[in-house]
């Protein structure tokens, strides 16, 4: 099945969250996508993890509202991506 | 929405081992939320000069001098001990402070408003001087507190609240580029220009921000580091552009890279 | 002015604000309330009355609270720019109206939009208005005309400013990038005209 | 349908400098100041005059000092810490007997000593009128032009957070584009190479047939003047009830509209108290005001600072009725100047207790 | 053969500044401070102190600012001009809570509102004293870094160009090169990670776990702390020959050291005269010029200036006796302060007509 | 003494026919008698300023704004207008006479004390603005009227009031070279450095101004002319020495020479 | 220092002033006149007593005016830095001296240089004593040193300073650059004390 | 005899001369020389013209006290030096 490796991952405090989308294009595997609709309490859309993060916390450090919390595996997963996903 | 189930979880610490790399509040700042504009750069900016403090094992050495501007928020928001300035006025503050205390290290935090206009001799005799402290300049070609309105690091052409039309030499004058201008100085000994864009510039612009604090350390004199950041809300632009407009209209004017090296 | 005349003892006032009449508006930023605040005081200036506005914004934070003071009159207005109570409300949200409970006084005018607002009003105290605003305006294809919609109603049932007004002072409110929307607002303070028929 | 319109207190204040002549303008950002820095820059080019983005405060004032010796009309401003930077040259451009119209967009009440003593060094005032709301206001910007050239001095005037940015309806004079007819005594080059080339300076002119000046004369005609003010200027004043009044309350500016607001409230409900609001704060209406408190029981001050309007008052009165203080120094998170105390209750309140 | 030695009021002043404890200075040269500036530079070296040459006063009270946050004690000064850009970061050192001592070594008297009111922006006070000659100038410096440090506030100590120039035998206190102790409010990094650190700051601390800071509370704290100063703050004066005078001849400073020998001579020749000089200027000493004025026909006033103290007089005395002002501006060619009224005939001679 | 004879008479004009070619007071200068001291530099330089205005057939449109300085005695003694400035603040106040005035001739002269020390931002703001009027920089290292303490430009090493031990780059920090620190900012049109300590200096200096004065008119942007101007007061040396002080300390760091041309 | 004692109304100071003793001095640029008022002052403080000194400068100009009044005596100075007044004067020229000429008490003391001094002097108001001081300094090899020889005699004559105070104030007075001069100084007082013998 | 050309010459207000020596250096023919001892009423001494003067004024450019008064002839003219030029 198809699998990707995923070093690190992220928790997203997305109430902190403004919406800005600079951690979108940060992300250098590009695994980082807003929302499209749902919003946190004070109306801003929020970016969501895809498989792969790297935790090279590129994302961490352009945030200017500190979103990200950032973690490196000590042993990398392997993760499935796309239709093998699905539970 | 249909492929919802694509989304990893990203509420809590996960479950298998790892090292926890980036908390939330970065360090030295007191606590993460703040009332900046989304998209702001000036939060970046900030949270790399405090990183590198901390790296560098200055934080009970460091006096920060604060100028007015919206950066102000984070006088009152960090954990090394802060002077607040007046509008223009920070760096003969700082004056004062690292030479009562030359073992201290003394940082101003300031805006092109700040710096540039209000307080462009101020930073220019520091910096003849060779005055040993180290000056960040936060330049996003606004005063973004008041709402936008042009400086002098303005470009020619840019659109302001004070430069509807654009930026006109005849009718506003010429930017003047501060960093080009310090270099020019003896008393200079370290001078960089970066931004906080993209993630490749953030990590220069912390890399340049190291420099200029080892060459203070270093006793070798007046360090100036300017940070091009973005400010969605004074340029009238969508957060989502804000990274292409530095690019396309500060940067190519205000050039990164080190100007100066001891 | 007889205000600025040189010293001399003016002539008491008595009761020269009693005419006043005062409007406070409170919702969520994104609602247009600064925008309804501006049409409705633009409206009655242009009805050739007295007007005097103070409006408050919290921030540039979406969601953030947002109100705004209106006061109409046909003589100079007395009342300064920050006012205790109010004669009529105009309540878009419920988010951040508290402060403003205590201010509406008795007798006075309430129009609260039903679409959104959930929370008691006192309704023996004053007259309740209730307009689906938001449901009305979505209904026109814009659930942001709500405001547009609550103005059309307050003009007519407080009768401080005519729809003539109304329509002329929306005209003067909305910023030049924005004109496309004249139409559509101009149809929405129709529509709360007629629904306070 | 009438001609006038809604006009935010900064826009309205603009509108009726350039109407009044205004020619040139210059400033530099601070909140309450800010928007009417900006109206002047988007309507004064339609007059054919120039509105200067200066690079600071001490810049901006320099700006209009040059602008005023061309004998047109010129004004700048600021708020608090950028007025304090322009006092060195307030002071001075008073001794250089030039006229100038100074907008200060003040953060609460505590610079009334500032404008009305002069914060600068020396021995100099300024002609200081404080309107309480945006008709006023428009009233007085037309005013302090006309005092202004009259007088060959600068006039301030001094507003807040709450003039600024309240809107009322108002009519302004229209904007007529014509130059106006420039003073004798100003500079255009024209007199070099005469033998006898105009001087414009803080110092004087110079002394017939003598290199340099004679600075005792100068200072003494700069005295003079200043009296001439003192006496010639008619201070505006706005009173109300005081003939039977216990109470005579005295507050200026948007305060003193709130102030006036609650004596009317109070009047209503059978209290005998009565208002004085001077509106030119200097010269001050000592007689007004002394006039006003005769009669009644006692002086009451309020004023959103600790005190300072409360002096003048005294001064007016020396003794003849007591005088207390009952304003305070109100200010909310936001620094502009906006006071959580600056409500009518709070202030009726205040007033009765000083009644009881 | 005595140690005392024979100094220029500048000299002396700045032994007594440094002997008090100053180990910062900065200034920027302007006639009569510039040779307080000068002897600042020769001595505080010794001292393991440091005195910049600022490049302009608006950067020496900066730096001053700065110095002062690290717990040494630090002053400025300067003259007019000088003092008048200095206004925004003296009105805003106050609000920071720090002490520094400003020499203000003024021309003339035209500068008492200024250093009284503050020429600033906002709701503040200076402590301010103003010696009459050189010996008196050695002990307010002392005390002028005394209440300085006491009170963190600025503290003024008011001078002219008679007291720069005049040499008097006087002893000053031998300078210690002891670095003295530092309170611990000061800045020294030290707290920096601790999840406390320290700030300084005109618009107060922060907030207990919260971004930003309380205006509101902090300008009252400021408020609470000039009152307490003006009730804590013992005014000094001088008085002569109060007890049985028809006058009573108000003065201060070098101005007060001629009317006060004026009337010795006046009373030597049997006239009722006597004499109030107020050396702290604020707080006023109102109580003890109530005191003195107290049983005599009138107050007389005497100022090189319009007048000004005048006022604080007449709100000291509300009525009580009649005040008249017989200064005026006086000046010489040089512009230095220097006025060829103030001598001891012609002021006899206002005085006697005062008498009459 | 015994060759008196060698001498010519020089107490009358020649009875042989001649052309009078330089009288005593220059053109648009009141009145000859001035009190500066002996040796100054200041009134040649505001000599060749003037009879410059006259050949260029300026004087009816001229405006010159004074700085703060020994210079300002001549300030009531020129016959053409003058306003008299702060110290420092000369290019702002020049800027709005210009803007109302734009066909006018505006000038200012300022010191090294009053445009490098207290006015460093004005005249920089200014030439960023490119603002049309001339400057005219008269540098004698030092404060003279204050009685010859250090300023900005005071040279590395030399003797002051306020550096006896001669200017130290630790304790005084560095000197700004301010024609050099202008030239680089893009509103300047024409810059130019000279002195007035012999015979060719002095006729050069008049050739500098005269263009910096042409290219205003021309409408070209912002000019300045800096002219070292001997201080033998100040600088504590004989008047006979001044000349060879200004060549020794001065000009080498202070370079003489065109730095900028429209 | 009483005078800065908190507010109380001080002891009259009947005549405190009645011991100060003024001395003027007049001369011209070059002479050496301020020279002399130093070291006299200096002297006198070296003897212990009060002493005040405020001089005047005519300019950088060589042979312009130049003033100078020293007051001394055993308590406290009274006496402002501008005096009316003066018990004594020191004339070593001629040509700015007549403002001084109205300003000398009766009874005063008066020492001319006879060398150089042209003019009148009221010799029934005051005692006049002549000093040829220019010549005795010229004698002594330098002309300049006449205001030490001045000096030297109004010590002596007005009994104010003892010779010891004026060596030692001249010490005091004479600048590094002038130390050269110090023996040549001392001879002229000196001379000076030996001629009021 | 000895004869010069003298092209120019110049007029002295020897009183306004504060003796700065600046023409001395400054005259291209050095036809100017400061008295020795003679002094003016301020006590200065002043400058004194030997033949040769060229007209050139560079004293007067230089004199900080505008002391010169300059000459040039219609036609030149032949001055004796040295010996020759006493009477
Ligand atoms: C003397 C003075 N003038 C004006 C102001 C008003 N003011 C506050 S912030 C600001 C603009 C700051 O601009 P900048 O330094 O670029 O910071 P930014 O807001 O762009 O981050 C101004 C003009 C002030 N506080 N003090
Ligand atoms: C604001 C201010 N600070 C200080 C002074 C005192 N001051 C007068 S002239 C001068 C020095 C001028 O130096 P410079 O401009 O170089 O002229 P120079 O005397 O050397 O010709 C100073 C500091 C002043 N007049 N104003
Ligand atoms: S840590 Fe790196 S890879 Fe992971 S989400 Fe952030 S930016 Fe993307
Ligand atoms: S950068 Fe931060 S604030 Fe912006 S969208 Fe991403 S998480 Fe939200
Ligand atoms: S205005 Fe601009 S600089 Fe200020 S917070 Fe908003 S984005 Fe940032
Ligand atoms: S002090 Fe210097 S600059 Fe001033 S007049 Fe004398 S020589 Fe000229
Ligand atoms: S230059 Fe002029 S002042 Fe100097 S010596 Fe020659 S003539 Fe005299
Ligand atoms: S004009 Fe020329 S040649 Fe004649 S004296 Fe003057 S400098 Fe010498
Ligand atoms: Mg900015
Ligand atoms: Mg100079």
């Amino acid at each position: 099945m198809n699998t990707t490796t995923v070093r690190g991952t992220v928790v997203i405090d997305t109430e902190a969250c403004k919406g800005c989308d600079l951690c979108i294009d940060a992300c250098p595997p590009q695994v980082l996508e807003m929302t499209t609709h749902e919003v946190n309490t004070r109306g801003y859309r929020y970016p969501r993890l895809l498989a792969g993060c790297t935790g090279c916390q590129a994302c961490a450090q352009i945030c200017p509202d500190f979103v990200f919390q950032v973690y490196k595996y000590d042993t990398p997963l392997e993760l499935p991506v796309g239709e093998d996903a699905r539970q | 929405m249909s492929n919802e189930w694509i989304y990893l979880s990203t509420h809590a610490p996960p479950q298998e081992p790892a090292a926890l790399v980036d908390d939330f509040t970065p360090s030295l700042i007191t606590q993460a939320n703040h009332h900046l504009c989304p998209g702001c750069g000036e939060p970046i900016a900030i949270r790399a000069a405090m990183e590198a403090i901390e790296e560098l094992e200055l934080a009970e050495r460091t006096i920060t001098v604060f100028g007015i501007g919206c950066y102000t928020a984070f006088a009152h928001n960090l954990d090394v001990e802060v002077v607040q300035a007046l509008h223009g006025r920070a760096p003969s503050v700082a004056t004062g402070i690292k030479r009562m205390l030359p073992d201290g290290f003394v940082l101003t935090v300031q805006g092109d408003g700040d710096m540039v206009n209000e307080g462009l001799q101020e930073v220019l005799h520091a910096a003849a001087r060779g005055e040993n402290i180290t000056c960040l300049l936060l330049n996003n070609g606004v005063f973004g507190e008041t709402g936008g309105q042009m400086t002098t690091t303005t470009t020619l052409g840019q659109r302001t609240k004070t430069s509807i039309e654009g930026r006109d030499p005849h009718q506003h004058g010429h930017p003047i580029l501060l960093s080009d201008l310090a270099a020019t100085l003896d008393g200079a000994a370290y001078v960089a220009r970066c931004a906080v864009n993209n993630a490749g510039n953030v990590a220069r612009t912390k890399r340049y921000i190291t420099r200029a604090y080892e060459s203070q350390m270093a006793g070798a004199g007046f360090s100036l580091v300017e940070i091009l950041t973005m400010c969605p809300t004074g340029w009238f632009v969508d957060t989502l552009e804000g990274p292409d407009y530095l690019q396309d209209t500060l940067a190519p004017v205000h050039g990164i890279g080190e100007l100066k090296t001891p | 002015m007889s205000r600025v005349e040189p010293a001399n003892p003016a002539q008491p006032m008595s009761t020269s604000a009693a005419g006043e009449r005062e409007l406070m508006l409170s919702g969520i930023g994104g609602q247009g309330v600064q925008l309804a605040a501006q049409v409705i005081a633009q409206g009655a200036t242009a009805d050739g009355k007295e007007v005097l506005v103070f409006g408050s914004y919290g921030g540039m934070m979406r969601g953030g609270n947002t109100d705004s003071t209106v006061v109409i009159s046909n003589q100079p207005i007395e009342a300064p720019p920050v006012l205790a109570t109010t004669w009529s409300a105009i309540l878009m949200h419920h988010q951040y109206w508290t402060p403003l409970r205590e201010r509406i006084r008795d007798g006075g005018l309430v129009l609260v939009n039903t679409s959104v607002f959930e929370d008691e009003l006192d309704r023996d105290r004053y007259q309740v208005v209730e307009v689906p605003a938001t449901d009305v305006a979505t209904d026109l294809g814009n659930p942001l005309l709500g405001a547009m919609v609550m103005a059309g109603v307050y003009g007519r049932t407080s009768g401080l400013v005519s729809l003539e007004g109304l329509v002329e002072g929306m005209r003067r409110s909305v910023p030049p990038y924005r004109s496309q929307l004249i139409e559509a607002n101009e149809g929405a303070l129709a529509a709360g005209w007629e629904m306070a028929a | 349908m009438s001609d006038r319109a809604l006009l935010e207190g900064s826009e309205a204040m603009a509108r009726a400098a350039v109407a009044a002549g205004c020619r040139f303008f210059a400033g530099y950002p601070m909140t309450p100041f800010t928007e009417l820095l900006e109206h002047m820059a988007a309507l004064l080019p339609e007059a054919r005059g120039v509105c200067m983005n200066a690079e600071s405060e001490l810049e901006a004032v320099g700006m209009a000092w040059g602008a005023a010796t061309t004998g047109h009309l010129a004004a700048t401003g600021s708020t608090g810490q950028g007025l304090s930077l322009m006092q060195e040259s307030l002071s001075e451009i008073t001794n250089a007997r030039l006229p100038l119209v100074v907008f200060n967009m003040a953060r609460g009440q505590g610079d009334y000593f500032q404008a009305t003593r002069g914060g600068g060094h020396g021995d100099y005032r300024h002609i200081v009128l404080a309107p309480m709301d945006v008709p006023e206001a428009v009233e007085l910007t037309r005013l302090a032009f006309e005092l202004a050239g009259q007088w060959r001095t600068p006039v301030m005037v001094l507003g807040d957070y709450y003039l600024a940015h309240t809107y009322q309806a108002v009519s302004v004079p229209a904007i007529d584009g014509a130059a106006p007819e420039v003073p004798d005594w100003a500079l255009n080059g024209s007199s070099g190479g005469s033998g006898a080339a105009r001087i414009i300076s803080p110092l004087g002119g110079g002394v017939e047939g003598e290199e340099g000046f004679d600075l005792g004369a100068h200072y003494a005609e700069c005295a003079a003047h200043i009296e001439a003010m003192a006496a010639g200027v008619e201070p505006l004043v706005d009173t109300g009830f005081c003939d039977d009044a216990e109470l005579v309350v005295a507050a200026y500016g948007s305060v003193g509209k709130f102030v006036r607001y609650a004596c009317l409230g109070l009047r209503d409900a059978g209290h005998r108290v009565g208002y004085v609001r001077p509106i030119t704060l200097w010269p001050f209406p000592s007689e007004a005001v002394l006039n006003a408190a005769t009669g009644s029981a006692k002086v009451a001050v309020y004023e959103q600072n600790m005190g300072q309007m409360v002096d003048d008052v005294r001064l007016a009165t020396l003794g003849a009725v007591p005088v207390e203080f009952i304003g305070r120094p109100s200010w909310d998170h936001s620094g502009f100047g906006i006071g959580p105390d600056i409500n009518v209750p709070d202030i009726s309140q205040r007033i009765l207790e000083a009644l009881s």
